[in-house]
């Protein structure tokens, strides 16, 4: 999906004046090197596009252990729906400036995934109530952060680190550390299985349901939100100036608490989608092994967002997701045993450090600020 | 360019105080809390004043207090280093193995442990340093890559009979001189050393002068480069020694977990010893109280009887109000500044 | 075509070897030349004043002379020999300090740390604290400041003072060019004072100093000699006695300059703001001031003579503790700047950088920031056309020069970035205009394209109240000026004020209105 | 483009994949085993033992791969891409049974055959459940181990790993009942967890040690706390006075075992267990059928299958003392 008509945001079609003479001089070519060295989308698109490719050509040559085809695309991008929707959250939370950043929405995961397991699977609760209800409930959550950064001032990351904590503790002891999987629960599960597209369905492969139901309204509601409403111009506004913000009369405060809360909202519906996803409701959904926030953040951060605020695009952080989880759906398939997990990690990292010092480095280069 | 001192300075009457007071108002919280629950744990458990506890609870603040102080430092300078518990991994493992390969004696698998995370410091500190990209971006890739690195060397196994050579540093016996544990005497030790280092030396201030603002120290001919460097591999060299005192800690066994999580509790430590994550502020001796409070909250929570899960609630409890504190005290700082403005 | 010129300085003769000779320097900043060919030539124990609109390329001068940036090409010589300045340590080394134009302090720190940064006295491994405070408690009192400054944290010191600090922290070591760049723009009168005498007693004993600022009436005050920029290339040197404020600007902006008043009258007599009695603990009190429809009034007063706060108060930033607002016979209590904006109060900061500019969001963006609620549906969907149309307007009105309303604006150069700023105040024709310090760190074209829009608002019946610390600007603009001494409202003008009118009633006569009382350290 | 025959619903069952490798002959069965966590003794034993199957039987393929952290997410990718390798049989030893249940419909409907092992997931499709011993087995060995040890009466405590870990959760659950009824002077006082993390384990003993100066027993419920428990033992000087068990991988126990600090760890031969699972796995690849019992091997003649619970038991418990330890080099 393209969302590259987003209109404040300069992270993209670099506005900067630049010198006539050089941008006429250059070839195409040269041009094209500088987009992708400059601007992070062009770079992931150009990275995606490079890694499908040679996952193609190695499953050509024989040497995975299963085709890379479009199938197993598909069916792996029911790892991008709670990734790409935490990682939108923290756009918002980083968006909002003075280093804003969640490291408790693997928490909020947790627990109010353990609340939907209450209202859905014990209260039995109507559905859609269930979901609502969940989801205010996160929202609920993020606006504790919301409330400690915004209002009291806390740095964010002091705040969410202790509000992770805390979650985390409580959504270990809330059902005595069990997870909750009673029947309407594991019914749940359907809700992730791959469909048929309408029209096109014949000619391509079915896709997990969960993108339709919840990733792309997600960040079809995002992007609108932070490129069409004046509650996103406040959002970029704050997170680039919250002083010059203050003094153009915006509420500073209620936006910044917004941030959170929306962060916080958006945890809450992949606490749903965690607990359909794994037909359970885990205390430990999200802050397992090295819980979601993390790699979220990186996520994040890889997609483009600076995380000094008031810079990122939805669309960066949609192909960052991509990127990463075609790019480990490979590695399972190129190494055998034990080391495709750990391999992950290695490409994880050196992803999303080379991309940073390229883009570092490329901006200085041709004088753009990252 | 060293000034000398103008021999034309007569004032040495009185020797005025030319330096913030030693100890800050967190650290004094924080000693009067950490009192505060040993007093109360005292009272309500059977044993918790006892030396079969408090000496295991020092044992066990060590290493989270000692890979706090590079952090603090780190911290400092406005940067942060997620990538520590895949340090403590690959520092671990390697000195594992090495010690059950060569049966090191222990100033070798010391050095060795630290070497490693100096070196692992020095990957870090050179991508921040050289790189020009943010200390949380880098070092979350880092981390990920030391994981990989760690599991590799694992190569999937425990390692099974590591000498009790490290026990210098453990729980028992061997772990203490008259009753002291030498994990937390070292630490104390070397904490004292980076107090002193961080408020008494040239070096020192310049790391509270790059985390105020990077871009006026660099004017100030401060080598910033440098120091950033400095505080990244002075953390990779303590989280070297604090992963020894993991081992030590740990059984005869080492697996892949060493290590997981560590991060955040490190973080934890430094920030509710008053350290301010914007940078520019922050003390060594805050972080080694902020460690020993965590312990004390998690085996508290234990010897309470209390659902051991609880001990995270109260850290998050903890870190709200101990930054809260200092949030508060800011804002009466500045009131102050103002009332005081407004009476000259 | 630099024209060389003989001084008539005592001790400073001609034969004397230059202390500084910059030569042929050119520096790009990727496609921007901002120096190009420039030649600087300084004598040993003169003060030589950098003038030049902005963006003219003085602070790169000095950038390149600190060891900050290095020139693309050049030869400097210092005292005759080359000097080779890879770094400000190397400029640190050749004797030369610089106080640059954005104070360079570190809040945490205490003042003597901050003037020994970098550069410590040590003993053994550690700092000589004693020695470094002895040395700071000397050069405070040349600058009028208590020892107890010394160990004070910067961060609790008002910025009057902080600057002070960083003028301490060149003056210390020995200097042999100091570089002062617009290091009075924050400084009262009497602190603009003490610092010429300090500057005069560095230059008596040898010491060169290169002196920037926008103040033009200050260099004939201080100066000796006076090279003028344009367009990064040096213009030329004069003595000072060759030239006139006037003769300064023109050859500043390569035109002659004219100057003309318009005469306005109110178009009501109902005060579209008035406030009466207003006070705030700690920063001011008794404040009267109306302004009426179609009328442009000064309040004028030297930096912390709470000048700066009563704008705050107004726009509710800060909260009065006592007396009242009254928009147009209505009393209002502004709670915030979004509540003082619905009010009809428009506000200019003081400040551009900080609390003006959305640094690298699109001129339309930092336009309609504050405007959402006119400049969309339901005051939820922003409408774009809309958006684009307002800021093209008010560009084309402005005269802002940029290729599209599309460009950021944190690539702009600064009297670009203010007239947006300002644009930003426009959107909705306010009843009642702030404008605090509206032209701060503009050039003259720029200021003279300020001053008119001013006097364009209020002929369209704006009540314009420009609070400023800049005094021939304050009467230039202001139909009526106000003035503000320790706190409160003295003396009202009328158009016909003099400067040397203004002035002795704002920095009063007997009593130094400033906070910097040499009261003893005991 | 073709559709994805991985997909729950669609796509017919392929039920060629299990006939195909017994009629082709040349082509190997490929059985997958997927444990909770890689790198850790037990599985890796289990993996070992696996791999001595396929080269012993000569008919499958053994293919092994886990999460780096015992995680059901990454769990369920592992999962995911041996469905896309359309290997003929996957097992599992799943971290959440629950979440498991839905994936394992999914490689059935891809014709894949499927199991667990290790840990069960009793809600699911999969045809067998290769069990190591019974959690009443497990339960009462620890219980009866450490009692023994502790003389029948006193109190003890368990030091737990994960909090949601459903088989170690069982475990004490019989072991509290079991406690209760056969030993009525002894009393468990307290359950801790401390995760995967060894260090964590010795200190929360430590602190029980302390919150309850007159406990005599504790137990380490799983690899991590087996040894961690024993060496807070060691620490307090209490060997002889406080008496741990544990389910602890031999070799890391050998050291406590030898000095006392540890009386017994309970568990069984995992690579008997590895050789077990892979033997299934080659068994439903080839559409076989289980009898009531099973001759493996030498080493496991004798191998029983409830067919109504669908589950292969391994044999009874083992109790690893000092004097059996070397037999196992894991
Ligand atoms: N780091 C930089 N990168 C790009 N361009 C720069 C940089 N520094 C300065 N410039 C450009 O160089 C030119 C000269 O700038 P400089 O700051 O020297 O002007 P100035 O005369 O000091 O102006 P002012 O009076 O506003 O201080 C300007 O066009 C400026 O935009
Ligand atoms: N970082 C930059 N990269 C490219 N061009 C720049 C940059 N900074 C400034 N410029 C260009 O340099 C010119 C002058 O800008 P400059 O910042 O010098 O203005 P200024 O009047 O000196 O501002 P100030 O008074 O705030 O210092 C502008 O045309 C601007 O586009
Ligand atoms: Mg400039
Ligand atoms: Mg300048």
């Amino acid at each position: 999906m393209s969302t590259s008509t987003q209109a404040p945001t300069p992270a993209g079609p670099d506005p900067a004046p630049r010198p006539a003479a050089a941008e006429r001089g250059d070839s195409i070519g040269a041009r094209a090197l500088r987009a992708v060295l400059t601007q992070r989308i062009t770079l992931l698109a150009v990275l995606i596009v490079v890694v499908v490719l040679s996952y193609v050509a190695l499953d050509a040559g024989g040497y995975l252990t299963a085709p890379y085809d479009p199938d197993y695309l598909s069916a792996s991008l029911i790892n991008a729906v709670p990734l790409a929707m935490l990682a939108l959250a923290e756009l918002l939370v980083i968006l909002s400036g003075r280093g804003g950043i969640d490291l408790s929405v693997g928490a909020i995961v947790a627990l109010s995934g353990m609340v939907f397991g209450f209202m859905y699977g014990q209260w039995g609760w109507p559905l859609w109530l269930a979901v609502v209800a969940t989801a205010g409930f996160g929202a609920l959550c993020g606006a504790l952060n919301g409330f400690l950064v915004a209002y009291i001032g806390f740095p964010a990351l002091i705040a969410t680190l202790a509000t992770f904590y805390a979650f985390k503790s409580l959504a270990i002891v809330v059902n005595q550390q069990s997870p909750i999987s009673t029947p309407p629960i594991q019914e749940l599960y359907s809700l992730t299985r791959s469909v048929e597209i309408p029209v096109i369905g014949g000619q391509i492969p079915d896709v997990p349901l969960g993108i339709f139901t919840f990733l792309l309204p997600t960040v079809l509601i995002v992007w609108l939100l932070l490129a069409r409403t004046t509650y996103g111009r406040r959002l970029y506004a704050v997170g680039t100036n919250d002083v010059a913000s203050l003094w153009a009369g915006q509420p500073v405060r209620a936006t910044r608490f917004g941030a959170y809360a929306l962060a916080g909202l958006i945890s809450g519906l992949v606490a749903v989608v965690t607990v359909a996803q794994f037909a359970s409701a885990r205390p430990d959904a999200g802050v397992s092994g090295n819980g979601m926030a993390l790699p979220a953040i990186t996520i994040a951060v890889l997609g483009g967002v600076a995380i000094t605020g008031g810079i990122g695009r939805v669309a960066g952080v949609v192909l960052a997701t991509l990127l990463i989880v075609w790019l480990n759906a490979g590695i399972l398939l190129a190494f055998v045993g034990n080391e495709g997990s750990q391999y992950q990690l290695l490409a994880l990292g050196v992803v999303l450090v080379a991309a940073a010092l390229l883009n570092g480095f490329a901006g200085r280069r041709y004088g753009v600020a990252d | 360019m060293t000034t000398t001192a103008p021999p034309t300075s007569p004032r040495p009457t009185r020797r005025a105080r030319v330096l913030p007071p030693p100890i800050a108002g967190q650290e004094l919280v924080l000693v009067a809390v950490i009192a505060l629950m040993w007093v109360v744990l005292a009272l309500t458990t059977p044993a918790f004043a006892s030396a079969g506890s408090i000496q295991p609870l020092l044992v066990a603040t060590a290493p989270i207090a000692l890979a706090g102080i590079g952090m603090t430092i780190v911290i400092i300078t406005g940067g942060i280093d997620v990538s520590v518990g895949g340090m403590m991994m690959v520092c671990a493992v390697v000195t594992a193995k090495a010690l059950v390969a060569f049966e090191l004696a222990l100033p070798l698998a010391l050095g060795l442990s630290v070497a490693v995370g100096g070196l692992l410091g020095l990957v870090n500190g050179l991508l921040i340093a050289y790189g020009r990209v943010h200390a949380i971006i880098i070092t979350f890739g880092t981390m990920n890559v030391f994981l990989f690195v760690g599991l590799q060397i694992f190569a999937s196994r425990t390692v099974n009979g590591i000498p009790s050579t490290l026990q210098f540093f453990g729980r028992g016996v061997a772990g203490r001189t008259l009753g002291v544990p030498h994990a937390f005497v070292l630490t104390l030790l070397i904490a004292a050393i980076a107090w002193w280092y961080l408020r008494h030396t040239a070096g020192g201030r310049h790391f509270y002068a790059i985390g105020g603002d990077a871009q006026a120290a660099r004017l100030a001919g401060i080598d910033v480069r440098g120091r950033i460097l400095a505080a990244y591999v002075v953390t990779g060299l303590l989280v070297g020694l604090a992963s020894c005192f993991l081992i030590a800690q740990g059984t005869s066994s080492l697996d892949q977990s060493v290590g997981n999580g560590k991060e955040l509790a490190v973080i934890a430590a430094v920030v509710i010893g008053g350290t301010s994550i914007m940078g520019g502020r922050g003390s060594v001796l805050g972080t080694v109280l902020g460690a020993l409070l965590v312990q004390t909250v998690t085996s508290g929570v234990t010897q309470l009887g209390w659902p051991s899960q609880l001990s995270d609630l109260f850290v998050g409890i903890f870190i709200i109000v101990a930054v809260g504190a200092d949030l508060l005290r800011e804002r009466a700082r500045r009131r102050r500044l103002r009332a005081k403005g407004a009476a000259a | 075509m630099t024209s060389t010129v003989t001084s008539s300085r005592p001790g400073a003769g001609p034969d004397a070897p230059a202390r500084l000779a910059m030569t042929g320097i050119s520096k790009r900043f990727g496609a921007v030349r901002a120096i190009r060919q420039a030649d600087l030539v300084v004598r040993p124990g003169t003060v030589h004043a950098l003038v030049g609109e902005n963006g003219a390329g003085k602070s790169t001068m000095i950038k390149i002379l600190a060891g900050v940036e290095t020139p693309d090409t050049g030869d400097i010589e210092v005292d005759g020999s080359p000097a080779s300045i890879r770094g400000t340590s190397d400029a640190l080394a050749l004797g030369i300090a610089t106080v640059y134009q954005e104070p360079q302090l570190f809040g945490e720190l205490t003042v003597s740390e901050n003037i020994f940064i970098g550069r410590e006295v040590r003993r053994g491994a550690r700092v000589d604290w004693a020695a470094q405070h002895a040395q700071v408690v000397d050069v405070l009192d040349l600058l009028g400041l208590p020892p107890r400054v010394a160990t004070a944290t910067v961060a609790d010191l008002p910025i009057a003072t902080q600057q002070q600090v960083s003028i301490a922290k060149a003056l210390v070591g020995n200097a042999r060019i100091l570089i002062l760049d617009e290091p009075s723009a924050i400084l009262t009168d009497a602190e603009i004072d003490v610092l010429f005498t300090v500057v005069r007693r560095l230059v008596a004993s040898g010491v060169s100093v290169i002196y920037i600022s926008h103040r033009l009436d200050e260099l004939f005050r201080i100066a000796d000699e006076v090279t003028v920029m344009r367009d990064g290339a040096t213009i030329g040197t004069y003595p000072i006695g060759d030239l006139t404020v006037r003769r300064v600007a023109e050859l500043m902006v390569g035109g002659i300059l004219t100057q003309e008043k318009a005469v306005r009258a109110p178009t009501q007599d109902t005060p579209a703001l008035e406030l009466s009695g207003l006070g705030r603990v700690g920063a001011f009190h008794d404040v009267d001031v109306a302004v009426r429809p179609g009328e442009v009034v000064g309040l004028y007063g030297l930096v912390g003579s709470g000048v700066s706060e009563i704008a705050a108060c107004v726009y509710g930033i800060d909260r009065a503790t006592s007396g009242t607002i009254t928009l147009a016979g209505r009393q209002v209590r502004p709670k915030n700047p979004g509540h003082a904006k619905r009010l009809g109060i428009a506000l200019l900061p003081a400040n551009r950088k900080q609390e003006g500019m959305f640094s690298f969001q699109s001129i339309a963006f930092n336009i309609s920031a504050g405007h959402l609620d006119r400049l969309s549906k339901a005051g939820f969907w922003v409408d774009r056309a809309a958006e684009r149309t307002v800021a093209r307007d008010l560009i084309k009105r402005l005269a802002v020069k940029t290729p599209s309303e599309k460009q950021a604006i944190g690539a702009m150069s600064g009297g670009n970035a203010q007239k947006v700023v300002l644009a930003r105040q426009l959107v909705s024709r306010p009843e009642v205009l702030v404008l605090a310090e509206p032209t701060q760190g503009v050039d003259i074209g720029a200021k003279e394209e300020i001053h008119k829009i001013i006097a364009e608002l209020a002929a369209e019946g704006t009540a314009v109240l420009v609070v400023t610390s800049d005094l021939p600007e304050a009467l230039r603009v202001a139909d009526r000026l106000v003035v503000v001494r320790g706190g409160t409202t003295t003396v009202e003008f009328g158009p016909d004020a003099t400067q040397v009118d203004v002035l002795a009633a704002a920095a009063g006569h007997d009593d130094p209105s400033d906070a910097s009382d040499p009261e003893q350290d005991s | 483009t073709k559709k994805n025959d991985s997909s729950s619903y669609g796509g017919a069952p392929a039920t060629g994949a299990a006939t195909s490798a017994s009629a082709g002959g040349g082509a190997k069965a490929k059985v997958a085993f997927v444990p909770k966590l890689q790198g850790i003794p037990y599985f890796e034993a289990m993996n070992a033992g696996g791999k001595k199957a396929a080269e012993e039987m000569g008919t499958i393929e053994w293919l092994y791969q886990g999460p780096t952290q015992a995680d059901a997410a990454a769990q369920a990718d592992i999962v995911r891409s041996f469905i896309q390798q359309k290997v003929d049989a996957i097992i599992v030893a799943p971290n959440d049974p629950d979440s498991m249940a839905p994936l394992l419909k999914q490689a059935k409907d891809a014709g894949i055959s499927v199991a667990t092992s290790d840990t069960d997931a009793p809600n699911s499709v999969r045809e067998v459940f290769v069990n190591q011993a019974t959690a009443q087995g497990i339960g009462e060995g620890l219980t009866d181990s450490l009692l023994e040890a502790m003389g029948d009466k006193g109190t003890y405590a368990i030091v737990s790993c994960g909090q949601t870990a459903e088989n170690l959760n069982a475990w004490i659950k019989v072991q509290r009942d079991y406690t209760a009824k056969k030993y009525p002077q002894a009393k468990i006082v307290d359950v801790v967890y401390a995760g995967e993390d060894q260090a964590k384990a010795t200190q929360m003993a430590t602190d029980l040690m302390n919150a309850h100066p007159d406990l005599t027993g504790l137990v380490g419920e799983c690899t991590s706390s087996a040894p961690g428990v024993a060496q807070a033992v060691k620490d307090a000087g209490k060997i002889g006075k406080v008496f741990t068990v544990g389910l602890g991988t031999p070799q890391s126990m050998k050291p406590y075992l030898t000095d006392g600090s540890s009386s017994a760890s309970i568990l069984w031969d995992v690579e008997n267990l590895g050789y077990l699972t892979a033997w299934t796995g080659a068994q439903l690849a080839e559409g076989k059928t289980l009898a009531a019992k099973n001759k493996v091997n030498d080493k496991l003649p004798d191998v029983a299958f409830d067919s109504a619970t669908k589950m292969l038991l391994l044999g009874p418990a083992l109790e690893i003392t000092k004097d059996n330890v070397d037999q196992f080099n894991y």
